[in-house]
């Protein structure tokens, strides 16, 4: 039986699946440039999670941290250090 | 006159078109040959989920929900801008 | 088994399957940054299964759950105050969220700014290298 | 009582025309071959399959009744962002394009001339 709470739920679990890809990229990737934005990417599915589990203020707090500040100060890090990761 | 039932009924109608779309929108984030491909899609993404989680405030019929789009417009259009500056081999405060 | 908790399952094994390659990346991986990234995911995923375990289902058919603010407190009678509290989510959860997210944010501020050091001192963040040169 | 009608009517359909460009914009994502070639695809995507649907958005909740006392709350909302985002999304594009052409990590294929860089002017790159 599919009604609404159902299809809901299946966007949720969809973007949960997603951001699994998204973080196997970016744990994998050997550009740290790379892994900064796909970790950026992962932030943003959060941010979609959280929303559909119903709790704005998260969402408020979590966007201006985990997609605006994570890979500005990442990429000082990187900018100042190294690009590459050796194998 | 149009209720609140037409209106959901709506949404759950336009709602699989949107998915479309994003499922695509990721596929193209994720497999992008470059660092700018990357950013662009999870830029363009970003405004398409601001438009997104309005109408699905609408449908949930929760007035509160509505101020996650606008944090979420700013701070792309601040990841773009932190990534462009990254490109063009400047420092952060220039 | 009913759909809604097949895809709640769907869900939390896709967060445990995001915990799993984040305490890879935190353990295996040799790069500082790479580990600072993992970290951050860590941290996330953490916070995730705590929002999962606040969450509630719909009440009705059609009615959703509702996020744990009241809106429209200025004329409220009691049926709207019950039917509030029968379809909120749990908002304890959410308040050590908004705490943790916070606090992570200084952690990884103080850990970017000791892999600087490292660097500046060592000239690699490379940790199988840094072993080598400290005897 | 027939304005309300109206306007949500119009909500409506500028809310699946926004539907429909979106699915457009993320099709040419994925069909474009150049990073250049996907800045238009962009530009579809921000324009037709953002700021139209949350004007739209504005609208239906402006005319719906149903939403209870607070739908101005949520109308003005989505207005605000649908202004910011016609502001933001063209400006983050140029910053990007103009980085990554700086940068050089894109060859410009399809190109015929390149007053810019003529290095990077990649010739006879097919039927572009």
């Amino acid at each position: 039986m599919i009604g609404p709470m159902e299809i809901m739920i299946g966007i949720t679990a969809l973007a949960a699946l997603f951001s699994t890809a998204a973080t196997y990229l970016a744990i994998t990737e050997k550009d740290l440039v790379k892994a900064v934005i796909y970790s950026a990417i992962q932030s943003t599915i959060y941010a979609f999670i959280y929303y559909m589990l119903m709790a704005p203020d998260i969402v408020l707090v979590y966007i201006p941290v985990a997609v605006g500040l994570y890979p500005a100060v990442i990429l000082v890090l990187i900018r100042k250090t190294e690009r590459w990761e050796k194998d | 006159m149009i209720g609140l039932g037409e209106v959901q009924l709506f949404i759950l109608y336009i709602l699989p078109v949107f998915i479309t779309a994003f499922i695509l929108y990721t596929i193209r984030a994720l497999r992008g040959p470059s660092i700018s491909d990357i950013v662009l899609a999870v830029d363009s993404m970003s405004y398409d989920l601001a438009a997104f989680l309005v109408i699905l405030a609408i449908f949930f019929r929760e007035p509160i929900l509505i101020g996650t789009a606008i944090v979420l417009a700013l701070w792309a259009y601040s990841l773009d801008i932190y990534v462009s500056k990254y490109l063009e081999k400047k420092e952060m405060g220039e | 088994m009913d759909t809604a908790t097949y895809f709640l399952y769907i869900l939390i094994s896709s967060m445990v399957m995001n915990l799993a390659l984040a305490l890879y990346g935190v353990f295996y991986k040799p790069h500082l940054t790479k580990k600072i990234i993992s970290l951050t995911i860590l941290g996330d995923t953490a916070n995730t299964f705590a929002l999962i375990i606040g969450y509630r289902l719909w009440p009705g058919e059609t009615t959703p759950s509702r996020p744990p603010v009241l809106v429209g407190w200025t004329h409220l009678n009691k049926t709207m105050l019950q039917q509030y509290v029968s379809s909120a989510v749990d908002p304890l959860p959410q308040a050590l969220v908004l705490t943790a997210v916070v606090i992570g944010l200084a952690v990884t501020l103080f850990l970017v700014f000791l892999a600087l050091q490292i660097y500046r001192h060592y000239g690699t963040l490379d940790v199988r290298e840094i072993r080598k040169l400290r005897g | 009582m027939i304005i309300e009608e109206v306007l949500v009517w119009i909500g409506m359909i500028m809310v699946g025309v926004g539907a429909f460009a979106d699915l457009v914009a993320a099709i040419g994502f994925n069909r474009f071959r150049n990073f250049y070639l996907r800045l238009h695809a962009a530009t579809i995507g921000a324009i037709w399959g953002a700021f139209l649907p949350l004007i739209g958005a504005s609208l239906l909740a402006t005319g719906c009744y149903c939403l209870g006392e607070y739908r101005w709350f949520m109308a003005g909302g989505s207005l605000v962002t649908a202004i910011l985002i016609l502001i933001l999304a063209p400006a983050g594009s140029h910053a990007l394009a103009r980085a990554t052409h700086r940068a050089g990590i894109v060859p410009v294929e399809p190109c015929i001339v390149d007053h810019l860089d003529e290095k990077q002017c990649v010739s006879g790159g097919g039927s572009g």
